[in-house]
């Protein structure tokens, strides 16, 4: 006997087709299969990452919520806490750059404030096609507009992100955002539904028919027609929010709220599945309550809007009008669309009558769950002999001057990174910090990740962009706490991709627990790919660390003539330093080859811990940890951001530009005043950190004796002028 | 001593000004709310910075139409000082309270970091902590901050002494190099005829902190409190 | 009925929006472009059904929020 | 020659600008106001006499620069 399947299967595969059938016990009608297909969708479900995702540490005595909510909570002391997460909007901000990028920010923010924090800071980590690419420049411009527009209105500071540029991005760009907000510990809303007959209620914009599966789309590979998929894309209403914001802090001052979630990918479906799941209840709609902004709209249309801007909740009893008073105080829309029943099933009504009755759990729960086969990305061949420069100053502001170093000053000026008065480092240093409200401490916050070091080996590309993270709170004096991630792949049901997703997620798992660090939230972008061409592995990760003291706190900017630098952390073989996949292979001599820098976490977890405590003591105020470039552009960069020279010696015995521009991992560099150096230096013996002194700060050039002198408006100008010649060349 | 700051439906820089406020006064400042109606009695009024209504049609434009406007407009009629930090400026302008219009910067994005600004003029309540000729840094975060006067109204201002700030450099040397924003002679900030309406697209209250960095808006605090006083 | 609202800058007030389109329609290669003012468009619904006193009530909406008279001209079509 | 452009949102897409603005007439008074949507006018001038070419050449224009085909639709008018 042959099966029938309906021609619109709407992304679901035979076999979940087939799944949905049986949990239904009968034929889904047009609005129950939309509801599956979303609630499947990889997106929603997490089918192929979901049993490797839980290989992640998760837990540490200050974690307060991990993932599975809308955002990760961690204790900060004082009764506070820091939430947090990261979220992708590749997909639309590639159709729709502004659009895309400034709603991906919107989502973020609702996923942070619906659990009861105020919003405080801003993140953005980028990946765009390459520099020559026709439509990369476009790219560039609607993002970095779309997250400033978003972020600038609703008044959160963006402090901070990274971009890299390489062509593997050229058909998939990736737009990650991330916020970080503070809440009250005792103050934290979650999203499981409880109480039966207590009301469904509905705020914030009316719902239209924007994004309609959306969901699928950020689960589907793109093909060249995928430009016609336009009318998913929707519009953000950053006014909007900022008013929704503001009611529901208000709102969280009483004491009415027994759940919350905010509307994100599927809209009204899942927020509503998961809150009805979480808590083990029914839920009855009606859906002709919806606050709608068209006419015409159905059932299924609402079910699965993407409109921007809204929240779910469930209230107590008799205390709506609490609600309903706060919330047209705003001028948004209120709503009872429903009530939460004992029957675990989604019962949808319009007009009356039932257009939808399906079971929750076994849809919410059940979701298919893929071990996807996966093969192990092969070693990288060895790499092959490495010359040096002809001219090494030129290699310096090759460097200095390339897309992925080259200074994002035109980014971040666009970005309102001041707004509520806590931004105590701006961006250009190694984290993002920013003042706790009213108290002497701080959140310090970055975003890292090493793409190529990824793709050449998976399980160290993994290691290295938590253990960048974890650094570059460090670097700045912070305890780091935990990361939140977000998973950038191509197509899952390719072995080679799958094994790079594993890879990296053993990397990162390792590096977690080396270093106490667990992840506390995450997001999976997968089918990043355009016709059978997969991104760079790009598990960014967001990191999160508390400065408990604001006066003992580093930057990068070189401070005083006469300081000493000292680099901490071993380089290979205790000579030489690591050429494989470094930015001066590629960039100086066009080659993308061998093996990344190996993590060695051990010496990570203690290099890092003595130089943060050398922070935290009061010794040290000027810190940058060694990444993309090595330790030549590291010295530059902080000359630059103190506009103060220095002179940097080449140990004799060692082939210079592998010295200078290799990247060894795990790697910092300090200016100390010269009478604290021998106490630093004798500390770090007896913890058994490796120490050398390499040169001195003073002057208007930078220097490494024997190799090359700039002065130091030359090399700003190799910094600063890339990115806004570029941005200003006609498209 | 009493200071009020107007909150409006995407208002953003309230919290900011409040806090720069309660730190020169000691008090913290009243919050009045759009749709209200009446004003407390105080002896400063604050239009703070953000987005109200979202910027959209014109900046400021629907704020300027908020009930409290009313009051607000009476009130600096009576003299009292009201302080308007970018947002606020463009409501104020849309308003009637400031000559002019602030239109989207020349360069068609929004600019966040320290500018440098020359102090025109120290006859005021509030540049009076300042010396003519004097450079401050105060940052800026705005996309439309673009000042446009006619030819009439800028010999208006000039002559009778109401250019508050212009965008120099360091070394308060104003050319259009220095020019941020495009704004008609690099103008940062305009007082009204009476002197006791303040617009200014840079923000003081982000530069009273110490811990943030040069505390340049310290002074035009202090100004404002030694009048009230 | 519907009113469509122009409002667009007066003359004399500098346009960065225009300008910078301009530029960047030179920079496309569109060599033969010459001047560019870029304004808004904004079409309204209303209720009233005399035409006179649709376009008094719009008259009044440009006057007081639509457009900002110091800079900017506006011109109302009903239809 | 001269054209003019409007550009307009796409049915069915979000407009905060156009919502806004409703919102704000309605505060101010203006009952009888519907649906607002805002849109973008703009002029050019052109050095093409020949209307069918400087049809074709603004027509470029809009789809590569003036509007945002994935949400605004276009309209052109030569005088
Ligand atoms: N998209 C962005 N938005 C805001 N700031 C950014 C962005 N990209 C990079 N930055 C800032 O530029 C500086 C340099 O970035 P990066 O080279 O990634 O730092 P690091 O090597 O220390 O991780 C950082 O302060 C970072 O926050
Ligand atoms: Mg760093």
């Amino acid at each position: 006997m042959t099966k029938q399947y309906p021609n619109d299967l709407m992304g679901l595969s035979h076999e979940e087709y087939d799944m949905a059938v049986g949990i239904m016990g009968r034929t889904p009608n047009h609005l129950e299969l939309g509801i599956f297909s979303v609630m499947w969708s990889e997106h929603c479900s997490y089918k192929s990452s979901k049993k490797w995702l839980k290989t992640l540490p998760t837990k540490a005595p200050w974690v307060i919520c991990g993932p599975g909510e809308n955002a990760g909570v961690i204790d900060i002391g004082d009764g506070q806490a820091a939430i947090f997460k990261m979220e992708s909007h590749n997909h639309p901000s590639f159709i729709e750059p502004y659009q895309g990028a400034a709603t991906g920010v919107g989502g973020i923010l609702r996923d942070v404030f619906t659990m009861g924090a105020r919003p405080v800071a801003n993140m953005n980590a980028l990946r765009f096609g390459s520099p020559d690419h026709p439509k990369t420049r476009h790219l560039v411009a609607g993002v970095v507009r779309g997250i400033g527009g978003y972020g600038n209105c609703v008044g959160v500071p963006t402090v901070g992100g990274e971009v890299n540029f390489h062509p593997s991005y050229n058909g998939n760009i990736l737009v990650n955002a991330m916020t970080v907000g503070v809440a009250r510990t005792d103050k934290i809303f979650y999203s499981a539904a409880a109480g039966i007959g207590n009301s469904v209620v509905y705020v914030g914009s009316k719902t239209g028919r924007d994004g309609i599966h959306g969901a699928t789309m950020a689960s589907a590979e793109f093909t060249d027609d995928s430009e016609e998929k336009r009318p998913t894309v929707q519009v953000g209403d950053p006014f909007t929010e900022k008013l929704l914001i503001e009611a529901c802090l208000e709102l969280m001052e009483t004491d009415v709220i027994v759940a919350i979630q905010d509307m994100g990918a599927a809209g009204l479906t899942s927020s509503s599945f998961e809150m009805a799941s979480k808590g083990g209840m029914g839920i009855e709609l009606e859906l002709d309550r919806v606050p709608m902004r068209e006419t015409g709209m159905t059932p299924y249309e609402l079910m699965l809007s993407e409109s921007q801007e809204r929240m779910l909740m469930i209230l107590k009893p008799g205390e709506e009008h609490v609600a309903e008073a706060i919330f047209r105080k705003w001028e948004l829309d209120f709503a009872i669309i429903g009530r939460l029943t004992d029957t675990g099933r989604m019962v949808l009504k319009w007009n009356g009558e039932v257009a939808g009755d399906l079971p929750i759990d076994p849809l919410a729960l059940a979701a298919p769950e893929y071990d996807r086969p996966w093969v192990p990305t092969p070693p990288p061949a060895p790499l092959g002999d490495v010359p040096a420069p002809k001219d090494y100053a030129a290699a310096l502001k090759t460097l200095m001057s390339c897309p992925d170093v080259a200074s994002r000053r035109w980014i971040w000026e666009q970005y309102d990174h001041l707004v509520m008065n806590d931004t105590m480092q701006r961006p250009g240093g190694d984290a993002a910090v920013v003042r706790v409200a009213d108290m002497k401490k701080a959140l310090a916050i970055t975003t890292d990740c090493t793409p190529r070091y990824c793709y050449a080996d998976p399980v160290q590309g993994g290691r290295q962009a938590v253990a960048e993270t974890w650094r570059n709170l460090n670097s700045v004096g912070a305890r780091p706490l935990a990361i939140t991630d977000n998973m950038n792949f191509g197509n899952p049901q390719r072995p080679e991709i799958m094994g790079q997703f594993v890879g990296c997620i053993q990397g990162m798992a390792e590096a977690c627990r080396a270093l106490d660090y667990p992840v506390v939230s995450g997001n999976v972008s997968l089918y990043n790919e355009t016709n059978g061409k997969g991104i760079l592995p790009t598990p960014a990760i967001g990191g999160v660390g508390l400065l408990d003291d604001l006066d003992h706190m580093a930057t990068v900017a070189l401070k005083r003539a006469g300081d000493v630098l000292i680099l901490i952390g071993a380089v290979e073989n205790h000579h030489g330093g690591h050429l494989g996949q470094s930015l001066y292979l590629r960039e100086v001599l066009g080659r993308e080859e061998g093996p990344p820098p190996p993590v060695v976490l051990a010496a990570e977890r203690r290099d890092g811990d003595f130089v943060r405590e050398q922070i935290r003591a009061g010794r040290v105020d000027t810190c940058h940890d060694l990444s993309d470039g090595g330790l030549a552009i590291a010295v530059a960069e902080m000359a630059l951001g103190g506009n103060l020279g220095a002179t940097i010696q080449v140990p004799a015995d060692t082939p210079a530009h592998a010295w200078l521009f290799g990247e060894d991992q795990g790697r910092y560099l300090l200016a100390v005043p010269e009478q604290a150096e021998a106490a630093i230096l004798i500390d770090a013996r007896k913890a058994d950190v490796p120490a050398i002194v390499i040169g001195t700060v003073g002057g208007n050039d930078l220097t490494a004796t024997g190799y090359y002198t700039i002065s130091l408006p030359e090399l700003r100008h190799a910094h600063e002028d890339w990115l806004p010649a570029y941005m200003a060349a006609p498209r | 001593m009493t200071t009020a700051v107007i909150v409006f439906p995407g208002s953003n820089r309230d919290r900011d000004m409040c806090l720069a406020l309660e730190r020169a006064t000691g008090q913290k400042p009243l919050r009045i709310w759009h749709q209200d109606t009446a004003l407390p009695k105080a002896d400063l009024l604050v239009l703070p910075g953000g987005f109200s209504y979202g910027d959209y049609l014109r900046c400021g434009a629907m704020a300027a139409h908020s009930p409290i406007m009313r009051e607000v407009k009476a009130a600096a009629a009576r003299g009292v000082p009201v302080l308007a930090v970018c947002n606020g400026f463009q409501i104020a302008t849309e308003a009637g309270l400031l000559p002019g219009a602030l239109i989207t910067n020349s360069g068609l994005k929004f600019i966040c970091r320290n500018v440098s600004l020359r102090v025109e003029t120290s006859n005021s309540r509030f540049t009076r902590g300042y010396n003519a000729g004097q450079v401050v840094s105060y940052p800026v975060a705005h996309n439309d901050g673009n000042y446009v006067v006619n030819a009439d109204t800028l010999k208006r201002l000039e002559d009778q002494d109401r250019v508050a700030f212009r965008y120099s450099d360091d070394a308060g040397v104003v050319t259009p190099e220095t020019n941020l924003n495009g704004s008609t002679a690099n103008i940062a900030g305009v007082l009204n005829e009476a002197r006791n309406v303040l617009g200014m697209m840079p923000h003081p209250e982000n530069a009273t902190d110490p811990q943030l960095g040069r505390p340049d808006g310290g002074p035009l605090f202090a100004a404002m409190l030694e009048a009230m006083a | 009925m519907k009113a469509r609202v122009h409002v667009t800058l007066k003359n004399g007030v500098l346009d960065p929006q225009g300008k910078a389109i301009g530029h960047a329609l030179h920079g496309m290669g569109f060599a033969q472009v010459g001047e560019v003012r870029q304004g808004k468009f904004i079409e309204l619904d209303l209720a009233e059904t005399d035409k006179a006193k649709a376009k008094a009530q719009v008259e009044e909406m440009c006057k007081k929020l639509l457009a900002n008279t110091v800079i900017e001209n506006y011109a109302i079509e009903l239809v």
